[in-house]
């Protein structure tokens, strides 16, 4: 009887368990095949997963947790024949709003009220 | 065990032995009504008249011969140094670092000009131009009838200085020759404030930032062909006017001050000491020891014999030519503001408690 | 008020006295009284035999105290003043010694406290100093011991990731725990650890939804331990029965 | 010189060192063709070693000779003169440069050693000091070094002027100075004597003052710092330029915001139309790095460009972020924990490795870590991952505290008899993260047995569960209770559970059984109980609360709250029914970097139903002591009966206000804790008929405060508080005492 169990009584609070990488979609719309590791690495940065028995691929896996429930399970991975990028697939978080997708792009005034 | 009143370690004043006067002093008169001042008040002589002033702003002028207070002016401002004479109006650096200009027989205030920092010294007045030297060893020319800046002459000065409340004299109406840090003498033109010459009065020595202090922060001396400074923890240089070549220089630490007659150039050293130096070659003539560590002013020359003041208030004749105490007069003028002012026969000494006496041979 | 030097009953002492008199004060104990009495001796006389010994016996006493980075630096001196010393591999032995020094004490023993669960960057700094011994002085009579101890940090280190790696699958952070995992395996791999850790990454991965990580990780596994217990039932988190609360 | 091949090599000249030593840092072997630059290399690399003060090459028919002299050892090293700095404290720095006894003399330290040691002095303003040191020759190449110094008169400041202030009188910026022209505390705080560090300190302090208040072209033009001939008398001047006052124009988020910007927007501290203030934009830049810190961006940095409207002396500001690259946590390396398992700190961080980066996280980590109590000081860096840009490692570095506390006492205190107490508890047992306590004592008064056990994380995710098993016989007719005698036996079991990151809810059941036994001269109130409900009594006690805690470390807390309201009751089903309500609250405020603000407040409410209307006794709330009211016998506040034994009380409160701060001189020490503190307390709800003192029932006339100091111990042995309190407005029946101290009690 799950009633008397005390240690449902309450629920506990879970720790927020964040994993991976949190590539967005313009980081994805930046790639294209043929970049070499290095390039790929600079667009969507260093992947968190990358098998020693598969050099040939990375895993950009992302996992969020909030209070235990399963909030996001992305996966988005590249495949590389020696050192270009040979192709990818997956999906990735929804971009953030495109105030400045380039640093060097002249600052945008954007009147505060 | 650290003892928490620190006693000063500083070496004991030389008890003074009494002496026959083979020269008397006369005090011709003293006049009080000034409140008290710090170095850098030296009172000023201009046609008849001796012109004084204190910290709290009060300006007073004398008849030279009696003493008698012809004018007195309350500036209710704090004042920083003394008083500088300029055809009818009084030149007084203030507190807030500006030079004020003030009308000579009202004391209605004329201009006043901004500058960089404060004026720890009277300014020198040169024709129309008013020479300030600001703390930040800036010199400044100020055009003496509206207060207008001529020009403005900057300087890099290093970290640490010694307190300089008059390194400045005036020579004629073209040139101005300045003691400042790091042991130079510069000689500038008043009109345009370039730098005619500038002579190297002392090195810097040793390691430690205050051994490296050598800074001219006495008046320098000009006789028509030679210039002489002496440098705090240096030398006492003199220089050929025209040219600014070093004549002579000599080892001395002063920061009291040097006078100069046909014959000698005399030093007061820091330790109190008394020297004379021949005026062509440098040659050491006499050096005074009695008078050791009692604070001495600089030396001035009163007919052919040189003053002193000490900080006790007894002002002290010496002998030209031997160096020997002559004359010894007891004056109440607690310690001096700086180097005694040389008025035609006679000498101005002005106290720290504001007192000034003028002495002349008895 | 200068406060009187404190009166130095050492005044006089030949060698010889200074000598023996910190060895004694060694031998019973007290290791403070014995460092300064070496370090008066190595002053006042800085020659011959007795200031060399005097000099490892400091080493050796501040290792006593507790005292590491005092010996550290003791040893190092020794280290540059006598390269060529017969015994100085005893030397390389004490630093290797000062920071191996587990001291789990008397109920750690007890009770089980390993060192793979305590701080891995002493036990680094340990591994590396034996090494050093075991490189110059193959055949001194502390290798051995120096070699066995580095056996067991080794097995320490490779524990401390493992020991990471559980916590991680039990929090249900995969991507660290196989990160670990594959560590041990990589930097690890004559460790005992191994095999659970590829355990682990094929749990882990299953649980990232990495399926074809998780099955070559599997044909791994399978390939170096045939019989390996995983084989049959998966990775799981160990459950520690109640009574066992110390653990 | 001919190049030729060595025959052999000799050494000439050594005393101290070993042919072998020599040897060995020589780069030629016999056998070698030795030339001139092998001859430069020899003396070169001899005279690296430090051992020797000359080195000579010689060549005599194929035979290189080596003549050295060695460097003389410091056998005496000697200092007088130094009253401004200790002199051992200064024969260590010397030594610590290699300028000590039985180590190598060599002219070029001692110079060093000289001009460091005067430097020193200036940066205390001494700056007529005088350093001479000379070595005089020993026997067996040994040399005594002495230091006279003279440190002369300390140069003191005689006048400090800002020039070109308008806006500010001199002393409201003289205020912001820590140099002072000299008060008459000056012979302590030395703030009258001139430092390089102090001025520019002061100087900063100068332009946050005018920056803060709308100057924000405030510039310091030029500082001059001179020095009188005599060496006494030190003065400054700073010479500044104050501009306008500018109030803030429209301010403007621009960059690569990876946040919405109304978000932004909200972090700003700064208003259209306020008055220009530096902190707050300071703060405001802080905000946004932290916010942009949450998602990952760890090298975020924000920089601020003004546009400055003279005319109207406006400046606009622009935000301009540059968010860096989102940053990820590789490996997180905990170190420093010799006797705690690596996971009981692990599990107590909120960042993950494979995450990425989150600077809130981080901040609450070192907090939870703290609040563990087993680690003296926690600090948690973040250095970058050499060659990946967007990676860091974190590396957690503990220094850990001895978290048991063992006492076995055996004393004869005057009313309480032989007394054999021992006790060990531990709460972090092996390391292992839970806590044991067990202690035995028995007395005249009091026969305790007890076993209590807690394991804070059951579960991963830190659910707790505690045991508590005791057996405790009481009887109090010679210290000032009155005299009966209750045997109980119990035992309970607690749960506690994390509801969110900062609140948990507990709960528990217990069972205990209490025997009474009454003599003559109990007051007749117990007489009654036991003639009404009989001797013994089983209580079948359950308890719920809830509890938050925000504070920043438990054994030093500076900043954060914990608040808790517990219900405890005796259930129906056993034999004594009673309910009890009680609330804590207590709040840290950071008065300065030391200084902290402490206010505790406690109220209890108790109340018998059902089987037992009035309270039994042994329910009661007893006030006094540390832990309430300090300066009062402990439990002796409240009701008294006929003979003058406190009777406790069924409604309580506390309240207490303390400032804590460090041990003076005892800065950066976290064991050591010094605090003024006033407290006031009541304890009422109990009949006081036939009792000497008619006036101590309401809680008006049983309220008592009290003011002193304390001061708490984190020693080996456990928490030490001692504390002397005065109590205010005594009342006839207190029972005081002034000097109180506890060993081991709860933090």
């Amino acid at each position: 009887c799950t009633s008397m169990n005390p240690m449902t009584w309450v629920a506990p609070h879970h720790m927020e368990i964040q994993q991976g990488n949190a590539i967005t979609a313009d980081n994805v719309a930046r790639l294209k095949p043929g970049m070499t590791r290095a390039q790929v690495r600079f667009v969507l940065g260093s992947p968190m997963v990358a098998d020693m028995f598969h050099a040939d691929r990375w895993d950009y896996k992302y996992q969020l947790y909030q209070n235990g429930k399963e909030v996001k399970n992305l996966l988005f991975t590249v495949w590389f024949k020696g050192d270009a990028l040979e192709r990818f697939e997956g999906d990735a978080l929804p971009s953030d709003k495109p105030t400045l997708t380039d640093a060097s792009a002249p600052v945008v005034a954007n009147k505060a009220p | 065990c650290a003892s928490w009143f620190e006693s000063s370690t500083g070496p004991k004043p030389t008890p003074l032995r009494d002496v026959a006067t083979l020269q008397a002093i006369k005090p011709n008169w003293t006049a009080s009504g000034l409140g008290n001042t710090a170095a850098g008040f030296t009172p000023v002589y201009d046609r008849g008249n001796v012109i004084a002033a204190d910290k709290e702003g009060r300006i007073v002028v004398l008849d030279a011969s009696t003493g008698r207070e012809t004018a007195r002016f309350d500036l209710k401002r704090e004042l920083v140094s003394g008083v500088a004479v300029a055809a009818d109006r009084l030149l007084v650096g203030t507190g807030s670092g500006s030079l004020l200009a003030v009308d000579r027989h009202t004391g209605k205030t004329l201009w006043e000009a901004p500058l960089t920092s404060v004026t720890l010294e009277a300014a020198q007045v040169g024709g129309e131009v008013a020479v300030v030297r600001t703390n930040d060893s800036r010199l400044t020319g100020l055009n003496v009838k509206d207060g207008s800046q001529l020009w403005s002459v900057g300087r890099l000065a290093p970290q640490l200085i010694v307190r300089d409340t008059g390194s400045m004299q005036v020579v004629g109406a073209e040139a101005v020759l300045v003691g400042m840090p790091a042991g130079k003498l510069v000689v500038a033109s008043l009109s345009s404030g370039a730098t005619l010459w500038e002579g190297v009065v002392a090195n810097a020595r040793g390691a430690t930032e205050l051994e490296r202090v050598t800074d001219v922060v006495s008046r320098p001396v000009f006789n028509g062909n030679d210039v002489c400074a002496v440098a705090y923890q240096g030398r006492v240089a003199c220089f050929e006017a025209r040219t600014g070549n070093l004549a002579w220089a000599r080892e001395v630490s002063s920061s009291r001050g040097i006078a100069l007659d046909v014959k000698n150039v005399y030093v007061t050293g820091e330790d109190g000491s008394v020297s004379a130096f021949d005026r062509t070659s440098g040659r050491n003539v006499w050096k005074l020891d009695d008078l050791k560590n009692r604070n001495i002013s600089g030396p001035v020359m009163l007919g052919r014999y040189v003053l002193v003041a000490d900080a006790e208030g007894y002002a002290h004749l010496l002998s030209n030519e031997s160096g020997a105490i002559v004359g010894r007069l007891r004056l109440d003028t607690e310690g001096w503001t700086g180097q005694p002012v040389s008025v035609g026969e006679s000498v101005l000494i002005q106290g720290r408690n504001g007192r000034l006496s003028m002495l002349s041979l008895g | 008020c200068a406060t009187t030097e404190t009166y130095d009953e050492t005044r006089g002492w030949s060698v010889e006295k200074l000598y023996a008199e910190a060895h004694d004060e060694l031998n019973s104990g007290n290791y403070n009284r014995a460092v300064k009495l070496y370090e008066t001796l190595e002053a006042r006389y800085p020659y011959g035999r007795f200031a060399q010994q005097a000099q490892m016996d400091i080493a050796y006493a501040q290792y006593k105290d507790n005292e590491a980075a005092l010996s550290i630096t003791a040893c190092d001196r020794f280290i540059k003043l006598h390269p060529t010393h017969p015994n100085l591999d005893y030397i390389y032995y004490l630093k290797g010694l000062v920071y191996f020094n587990d001291d789990s004490g008397l109920l750690g023993k007890w009770a089980g406290q390993d060192m793979s669960e305590r701080d891995p960057k002493a036990q680094r700094e340990a591994f590396l100093a034996f090494r050093e011994l075991t490189v110059r002085y193959p055949d001194s009579r502390y290798a051995p011991d120096a070699l066995d101890k580095m056996n067991k940090l080794v097995d320490a280190l490779g524990g401390h990731e493992m020991h990471v790696a559980r916590y991680y699958m039990k929090r249900g952070a995969y991507v660290a725990a196989v990160n670990r995992a594959q560590g041990v395996v990589k930097d690890y791999a004559n460790t005992r650890y191994v095999e659970e850790a590829l355990a682990l990454s094929v749990e882990a991965y299953r649980r990232l939804g990495l399926t074809k990580l998780s099955d070559d990780n599997r044909r791994v596994l399978a390939a170096t331990f045939p019989k390996s217990a995983y084989l049959q039932g998966k990775w799981a988190v160990e459950e520690l029965p109640w009574w066992k609360f110390w653990k | 010189l001919s190049p030729f091949v060595i025959k052999d090599i000799r050494v000439e000249g050594l005393q101290r060192t070993e042919a072998g030593t020599v040897f060995n840092y020589l780069p030629i072997k016999v056998g070698d063709t030795f030339s001139d630059e092998k001859a430069s290399q020899a003396i070169k690399s001899l005279y690296a070693t430090g051992f020797f003060n000359d080195v000579r090459v010689e060549v005599r028919d194929d035979v290189v000779i080596v003549g050295v002299a060695e460097r003389p050892v410091i056998a005496q090293l000697t200092i007088n003169g130094a009253r401004e700095f200790d002199k051992d404290q200064l024969k260590k720095t010397l030594k610590d440069n290699g300028l000590g006894e039985s180590r190598i003399f060599d002219q070029g330290l001692l110079d060093g050693a000289i001009q460091e040691l005067k430097r020193n002095y200036y940066s205390r303003g001494k700056y007529s000091v005088d350093v001479s040191a000379h070595t005089t020759k020993l026997e067996r190449n040994r040399v005594a070094v002495t230091l006279d110094i003279n440190e002369g008169v300390t140069a003191k400041i005689r006048e400090i002027r800002v020039v070109g202030a308008k806006a500010f009188g001199q002393s409201d910026l003289l205020d912001q100075f820590s140099l002072t022209t000299g008060g008459w505390l000056s012979w302590i705080t030395k703030d009258d004597q001139y430092s390089k560090q102090k001025l520019t300190g002061d100087l900063e302090k100068l332009r946050a003052w005018y920056q803060n208040q709308g100057y924000l072209e405030f510039n310091i033009d030029s500082t001059q710092v001179s020095i009188s001939a005599d060496k006494e008398s030190i003065f400054l001047t700073v010479n500044v330029h104050e501009g306008a006052r500018f109030t803030v124009g429209d301010l403007k988020i621009a960059g690569d915001l990876k946040v919405p910007e109304p978000e932004l927007r909200k972090l700003l501290q700064v208003k259209t139309g306020d008055v220009f203030n530096r902190e707050k934009i300071n703060d405001t830049i802080t905000a946004i790095t932290e916010r942009l810190g949450q998602d990952g961006y760890a090298f975020a940095n924000v920089n601020v460009i003004p546009d400055v409207d003279r005319a109207k002396n406006v400046a606009g500001f622009t935000f301009y972020v540059d968010p860096g690259r989102k940053t990820y946590v590789r490996h997180i390396t905990i170190s420093g924990n010799t006797k705690t398992r690596d996971e009981v700190v692990r599990r107590e961080l909120r960042q993950l490795e494979g995450a990425y980066y989150n600077g809130k996280n981080i901040k609450r980590s070192k907090e939870r870590v703290e609040l563990l109590g087993y680690f003296e000081d926690v600090n948690i860096e973040t250095p970058a991952v050499p060659d990946s840009p967007d990676q860091v490692d974190m590396n957690v570095n503990l220094k850990e505290r001895s978290t048991g506390t063992i006492n076995a006492g055996l004393g004869y205190a005057q009313g309480d008899g032989l007394q054999l107490t021992a006790s060990i508890s531990q709460s972090n047992i092996f390391g292992s993260g839970k806590a044991l306590s067990v202690s035995m004592s028995n007395s005249k008064v009091n026969k305790i047995a007890q076993i209590q056990f807690t394991d804070p994380y059951f579960t991963p995710d830190g659910v707790s569960l505690g045991y508590n098993l005791y057996h405790r016989s009481y009887t109090p007719d010679s210290i000032n209770l009155s005299s009966y005698q209750t045997k109980s036996d119990g035992l309970s079991v607690s749960m506690g559970v994390p509801v969110t990151e900062y609140d948990r809810i507990n709960y528990g059941l217990g069972f205990d059984q209490t025997k009474i036994t009454t003599f003559s001269n109990s007051p007749q109130q117990y007489i009654d109980y036991v003639k009404k409900y009989g001797n013994k009594n089983n209580t079948l006690s359950g308890s719920v609360g809830w509890g938050r805690d925000t504070r920043d470390s438990a054994l030093w807390p500076t900043r954060g709250y914990s608040v808790s309201a517990s219900l405890d009751a005796g259930l129906p089903g056993g034999r004594v029914q009673f309910y009890r309500l009680s609330h804590n609250q207590q709040w840290f405020f950071p008065l300065s970097k030391t200084f902290t603000l402490a206010f505790n407040g406690e109220v209890g409410f108790v109340n018998g139903y059902g089987k037992t209307p009035t309270v039994p006794f042994f329910q009661n709330y007893y006030l006094g002591g540390i832990g309430s009211v300090r300066g009062y016998q402990s439990n002796t506040m409240g009701a008294l009966d006929s003979n003058g034994d406190a009777l406790g009380g069924t409604r309580k409160f506390v309240f207490n206000t303390e400032v804590l701060f460090p041990f003076p001189g005892m800065k950066d020490n976290k064991s050591v804790r010094l605090s003024a503190f006033f407290d006031a307390g009541s304890v009422w709800g109990n009949s006081t008929s036939g009792s000497q003192y008619p006036n101590r029932s309401s809680a008006s006339n049983n309220v008592r405060y009290s003011i002193g100091g304390a001061l708490t111990w984190l020693s080996p042995m456990g928490p030490l508080k001692f504390s002397y309190a005065l109590p205010l407005k005594k009342k006839d029946g207190d029972k005081i005492e002034r000097f109180q101290f506890t060993v081991g009690a709860a933090f």
